[in-house]
């Protein structure tokens, strides 16, 4: 596609729908977030102050502190590179690693087809937070392992979305005319069918990012991965559920809000890509 | 080797599996014997699900016949797989112009993208100036300004997108040119068009076509010779003027006879009932014909009608082909 | 015949979820046995489990006992009940089953109605109301919710009861097992008070989780019901003159039940892995709140026996959804 | 078939009584809004049909041919706008009356049969039930008699074993044959106008003319009226009794069929038949068009072929255009007609 539409299109989307401007402005927020957190923050997220402990929000902690008189705030922001780092992460192997799986088993067809066909059946065929449970519990208590099950749970919806859109694609009138041109299987895939189903799987990524955030913290929250004093919104907000009938609110609260914000800027993000990329499958 | 037809096809074959576990043939092409003379035209009818795209793909190697011979130039290349074939001088010598003009352009390559990739690809000789300038060269053969060329396909009208099918097609300088009914997605005026276009193109450039069709009017105006098929079968081939005025299969007539004209108002020809029956797994012994057609004997269901010659090049595969002179249209 | 077949298809599924599962036991760095003898387990003991569970033989054959045992239904021992695994969690079963089933009805109440409307009006204030509420509900962790909705209506507003269980056991005594659903069974027994005990626990935990289950069910519906108005079979029967009802219901929605139907797979997905989480928050006695304490103890035959229990159940939900699939649209009937 | 008591009040009876055409369109003028702004899909456009008569509306696509059908069925979708305009069904004006009246005509009185039969089928319904469909909303056949009505009405598309037929979904039939349930469907309340769009696109030449045959045949027998929608003029030459050539939302020309294919009048109509292969003798006799549509977004001459047209004369370009009439039944919207 050429920039100009490009761009026209990307006008279009956030002309339409303010809310993907929205999210735009929102991600960039995160992305700064995830970036300069530490420098940014007012109090040290680990030190602990036993003269400041349970304050509700006030101007010098606006979102209170917890029971260590930690700042929830800088906990909270600090948060976000843990928090979207591992999601970043789980996204971006299983996107790798199932579009070429899925890819390889679109095109080639045949045996290779089926076994890897086999292999996203079986992750499916669990509840996939379940099976993030047991493959963490198995692989050992760490952030890389919440990473990796993410990772694994995530392959089946890249690698079976790369396998139908290059299966369509491949029967396409254009990539028969691409092989009347001369092209073998290798070119292709990758001048012909490659770039064509890029976009779409943007759209894919963008979806994914919200659901692997919500993932890992879920992970966290039942106490796998990510060990306290470490700050992440997932363990804080289960660490402030304990006082929640003491009506300590702001200690859950804050971390929950800070994730349903990531959350809800990456589906949002990813609803105004696919507007952008086809307006008929707006949903 | 000038007499020798610039293809021919002996007992070409195409079955695909279907169904399963059961494991069903479909005879999609079943041992189709033609050829295709320097610089002839031909015209392929049939309707849907005959087999005539099939035909095509396999004529065009995008996909390996089942079995048969395929000579092309004097090479057997039936059996040479893709990978190899896409790297040798036949691939360039045989290209296709596909039917729907949108779908068969990638929406991300430019014209002059569309135009070149084949060119680098096919003839590797080509120094970059020159196949620059071979791009402009066919841009001009189908009448569209080189100030296409950095455009994309979504920018361009239906009538012109068509034109860069064929410019691609063209550009390699093949000898035989398969155009896969390269008009039915266009209106009428584009249409007319395109094919004073494609008739223009092949005295300029003395390619062979075979030009695939539903609409009988088209292939009249722009083939020599036209072959029938039926249910993956050449049912009966000859010279466009003799198989128009004197159809000698039933099916032909049937054809020709459903071809809707102002001068046959109120008339009632002959209709074809029911549809054909399933190309799956088709009794040998039986006319493929049998059981729609309108002469249908005993003798048709137990033994399957070869195609024999009738006439001068005219050839038929029907017990009563001499029968058919008095029947209707 | 039909249900036959989809019987056997779904074999290899359970086949993949038992080699998995058996994997993620035996086959995965660290020493399993040491997993198994439990953090409290000295090198001796280690020993004796490694022996015990045949970890010191080779793969295959460690695969042949433990499939035998499964035959057994033996799933092991858990390290911190005591009791057979096998029994723990189906002990524990119903108390899910009845969260997760409730949340289902709630989402499904919820959002094909949701769905329908705002394909019905595109762009109007309810499809935007649809739109906002799929979306919002889609970025809420399901934990959250459920800790904001206790806080808000228990702690502050005290509508509901404290969120402890199933069922308030000081004032009222839980009906005798005949499904193991208390709503079911309080009714059965003729017990009107504690259903509605049973009912006032149930609501929080089946709102919280069918929150995050309808995004994909309103958003599905809507979808679905849009191409099926837009599609041609709609527009032959407005132009036949078919009345508005007819059309919507017999000719949209019909078709459009396919795609939605479709989807439950995922739902289910979601479902059952949100459980675990909701089942915590609310101190649920089923089998998520189970795996959780397991986790946390490194009660490893628990955490697996949990695993494979929740694909086989899953497995089986989804076989329920392709018959239902099979009933609806009869060209799947039709392809044997 | 009706009852005669009934047939004593029907709308379309009583319009034949009086001299008033079954379907007039007058003066339509229609616009949508598009991302590039609105497009004037229809000008003007006006033509009679009588009772028994098959018109055929002819242009290529974006002519404004299926809008102006989906504006008598009121089928439009929401970017479409009604600007002025009549559109009469024996003498009442449609636009002008209420929905609810407007649903009551819709399906009873005007039916209409769509291209590619096969999605315009329920595609999980059997079709005996879609036949019943249309029956329990349009007519008082009892519960128990719908079957057999249903039945019937595939008998009377010459649809073979009809009761087995009744049984079928649409993807165990041929697209012929779902194309010949469509029309049953259409034509179970017994309509007097039906509109058939584009009805063979997709379909194998052999079955476009059984099907063409059908439709032919039962305007014969009922004394039913069709709109025919089509790109194919030598179809519409062979079926229609008279033919509205459509181009860029004009209706350029309107003639009994045999008087337009032989002489023609406007330049536009005479170039599309000069194009057509089936009228072609050679490749050489075939003529092009040049030029495109034009771009309807954009403000329009008078008449919008003059871009294209060998003819174009300065005054062409002064408004207003009106059609003129050549001959009893011709008319032409061209002031230099041939």
């Amino acid at each position: 596609m050429a920039v100009s539409t490009l761009i026209r299109d990307t006008r279009y989307a956030f002309g339409q729908n303010p809310l993907t401007l929205m999210a735009a402005i929102l991600f960039v927020f995160l992305v700064a977030c995830a970036l300069l957190g530490p420098t940014l923050v007012p109090y040290d997220p680990l030190a602990s102050d036993a003269m400041a402990r349970m304050q509700p929000p006030s101007l010098g902690h606006p979102f209170g502190t917890d029971s260590l008189g930690r700042d929830m705030l800088s906990r909270t922001i600090v948060a976000t590179r843990l928090d979207l780092g591992m999601a970043v992460f789980a996204v971006a192997l299983s996107f790798v690693v199932g579009t070429a799986m899925g890819a390889v088993a679109g095109y080639l067809g045949g045996w290779m087809d089926k076994v890897i066909g086999r292999i996203f059946d079986t992750i499916m065929a669990f509840p996939l937070f379940v099976l993030a449970m047991g493959i963490v519990a198995a692989l050992g208590n760490s952030v890389i392992n919440i990473v990796i099950a993410t990772a694994v749970i995530n392959l089946p919806f890249y690698g079976r979305f790369a396998r139908a859109e290059v299966n369509v694609r491949r029967d396409l009138a254009f990539i028969e005319a691409a092989r009347m041109g001369g092209n073998g299987p290798m070119s292709v895939m990758a001048r012909h069918i490659v770039p064509n189903i890029l976009p779409p799987m943007m759209v894919q990524i963008s979806l994914n990012m919200g659901w692997a955030i919500l993932n890992a913290a879920g992970l966290s929250f039942i106490g796998l991965g990510v060990r306290p004093p470490e700050p992440e919104w997932g363990i804080m907000v289960s660490e402030g559920a304990a006082y929640i009938f003491s009506g300590e609110w702001w200690t859950f609260v804050f971390p929950g809000m800070a994730l349903v914000l990531a959350v809800f800027c990456f589906n949002l993000l990813g609803d105004g890509l696919r507007d952008m990329i086809d307006p008929r499958r707006r949903t | 080797m000038s007499d020798a037809p610039l293809l021919s096809a002996l007992g070409l074959t195409k079955f695909f599996k279907v169904g399963g576990r059961e494991g069903g043939l479909l005879h999609a092409v079943d041992h189709v014997d033609l050829s295709i003379g320097r610089g002839e035209s031909i015209g392929l009818v049939g309707e849907s699900g005959c087999g005539k795209s099939t035909l095509a793909r396999v004529l065009a190697h995008l996909t390996p016949p089942s079995a048969g011979q395929l000579r092309f130039e004097g090479v057997d290349i039936g059996q040479i797989p893709e990978r190899r074939f896409a790297s040798r001088p036949e691939r360039a010598r045989i290209q296709m112009v596909f039917q729907d003009p949108t779908e068969s352009l990638n929406p991300h390559l430019t014209v002059e993208g569309a135009i070149l990739d084949p060119i680098r690809r096919l003839l590797p000789g080509m120094s970059a100036a020159n196949a620059a300038a071979r791009v402009d060269e066919v841009l001009d053969l189908v009448g569209l300004p080189l100030a296409f060329k950095p455009r994309y396909p979504h920018q361009l009208s239906g009538g012109q997108r068509a034109r860069v099918g064929i410019a691609r097609a063209i550009a390699v300088e093949p000898a035989l040119l398969i155009l896969d009914e390269p008009t039915s997605a266009l209106d009428v005026s584009v249409q007319a068009v395109i094919l004073k276009l494609l008739a223009d193109l092949r005295t300029r450039l003395g390619m062979s076509y075979l030009f695939v069709s539903h609409d009988l009017n088209v292939v009249r105006l722009l083939c020599q010779r036209v072959v029938v098929m039926y249910l993956g079968k050449v049912i009966e081939s000859g010279p466009v003027e003799r198989i128009f005025a004197h159809p000698r299969h039933p099916y032909t007539r049937a054809l020709l006879a459903a071809v809707p004209d102002p001068a046959r108002r109120d008339t009632r020809p002959p209709r074809l009932a029911g549809s054909p029956s399933s190309p799956v797994n088709p009794d040998p012994r039986v006319c493929r014909f049998y059981g729609r057609c309108p002469i249908g004997t005993e003798r048709c269901a137990e033994d399957m009608p070869n195609l024999r010659p009738i006439g001068a090049e005219h050839l038929v595969a029907c017990h009563y082909a001499e029968q058919q002179k008095g029947l209707a249209a | 015949m039909i249900v036959l077949r989809r019987l056997a298809e779904a074999v290899p599924s359970l086949v993949g979820v038992v080699i998995v599962t058996f994997l993620l036991s035996h086959a995965l760095p660290g020493d399993p046995a040491a997993y198994f003898a439990g953090p409290a387990a000295n090198a001796e003991s280690v020993a004796e489990v490694r022996r015990t569970l045949g970890l010191d033989r080779s793969l295959p054959v460690q695969f042949g006992y433990y499939l035998l045992d499964l035959a057994k239904g033996d799933l092991g021992h858990s390290l911190t009940t005591g009791q057979p695994v096998t029994s723990d969690l189906l002990q524990r079963l119903p108390a899910s089953m009845e969260l997760t089933l409730a949340a289902l009805i709630v989402a499904i109440a919820v959002a094909l109605p949701l769905g329908i409307v705002a394909a019905l009006r595109p762009n109007s204030l309810a499809d935007h109301f649809c739109r906002l509420t799929v979306t919002i509900g889609a970025a809420f962790p399901t934990f959250f919710v459920g800790l904001l909705l206790v806080y808000l209506l228990y702690f502050k507003l005290g509508l509901v009861p404290q969120p402890l269980g199933r069922l308030d056991e000081i004032y009222f005594t839980p009906p005798p097992t005949v499904t193991g659903f208390y709503l079911i069974d309080t009714l059965l027994n003729g017990d009107v008070d504690a259903f509605r005990a049973a009912l006032s626990q149930l609501i929080l935990p089946a709102v919280s989780l069918a929150l995050f289950a309808m995004a994909p069910l309103a958003r599905m519906t809507r979808a679905a019901m849009l191409t099926a108005l837009g599609s041609d079979f709609v527009r032959t029967a407005r132009a036949n003159g078919l009345p508005a009802r007819k059309v919507i219901f017999t000719y949209a929605l019909r078709s459009a039940m396919l795609s939605i139907v479709n989807v439950m797979g995922m739902v289910f997905s979601f479902l059952l892995g949100s459980n675990v989480l909701i089942e915590q928050v609310f101190g649920w006695p089923g089998i998520g709140a189970y795996a959780v304490s397991a986790v946390i103890a490194s009660d490893y035959a628990a955490v697996q026996g949990f695993v494979l229990m929740m694909a086989i159940l899953y497995v089986l939900l989804n076989l329920a959804v392709d018959l239902a699939a099979t009933a609806i649209d009869p060209r799947v009937r039709f392809e044997s | 078939m009706k009852a005669g008591l009934m047939r004593a009040t029907h709308p379309a009876e009583a319009a034949a009584a009086h001299g008033v055409p079954l379907l007039e369109v007058d003066r339509l003028t229609l616009d949508f809004a598009t991302r590039g702004g609105r497009v004037k899909a229809l000008d003007q456009v006006g033509f009679t049909l009588d009772r028994g008569q098959i018109l055929g509306l002819v242009g290529e696509s974006g002519s404004g041919k299926s809008v102006t059908a989906f504006a008598i069925m009121d089928l439009l979708d929401q970017a479409a706008r009604i600007e002025t305009g009549q559109i009469r069904f024996t003498g009442i004006d449609l636009l002008a009356r209420k929905r609810r009246a407007l649903k009551e005509l819709r399906g009873r009185e005007i039916a209409m049969i769509f291209q590619s039969p096969r999605t315009a089928l329920h595609p999980i319904r059997k079709v005996g039930h879609q036949i019943e469909d249309v029956l329990r909303a349009h007519s008082s056949v009892p519960p128990g008699l719908r079957r057999q009505k249903a039945i019937e009405a595939l008998e009377r598309v010459r649809i073979p074993d009809p009761a087995r037929r009744y049984e079928a979904y649409p993807f165990e039939l041929s697209g012929g044959m779902c194309q010949r349930v469509m029309i049953a469907m259409a034509l179970s309340a017994d309509p007097s106008l039906l509109i058939a769009d584009e009805p063979t696109t997709g379909l194998d030449v052999t079955t476009q003319a059984v099907i063409m045959d059908l439709i032919r045949d039962l305007v014969r027998e009922s004394g039913m009226s069709v709109l025919l929608i089509t790109h194919d003029l030598a179809m519409a030459g062979e079926y229609c009794d008279r033919i509205a050539v459509m181009h860029a939302g004009h209706i350029v020309e309107t003639a009994p069929a045999h008087l337009l294919l032989r002489e023609p009048a406007h330049p536009y109509s005479a170039k599309l038949i000069a194009a057509t292969p089936a009228k072609a003798a050679s490749i050489e006799a075939l003529a092009a068009i040049p030029g495109n549509l034009p771009d309807l977004r954009q403000p329009q001459p008078p008449c919008r072929f003059s871009t294209r047209c060998e003819r174009h004369r300065p005054d062409c370009d002064q408004p207003p255009l009106d059609a003129a009439r050549l001959g009893q039944d011709h008319l032409v919207l061209c002031r230099h007609p041939l």
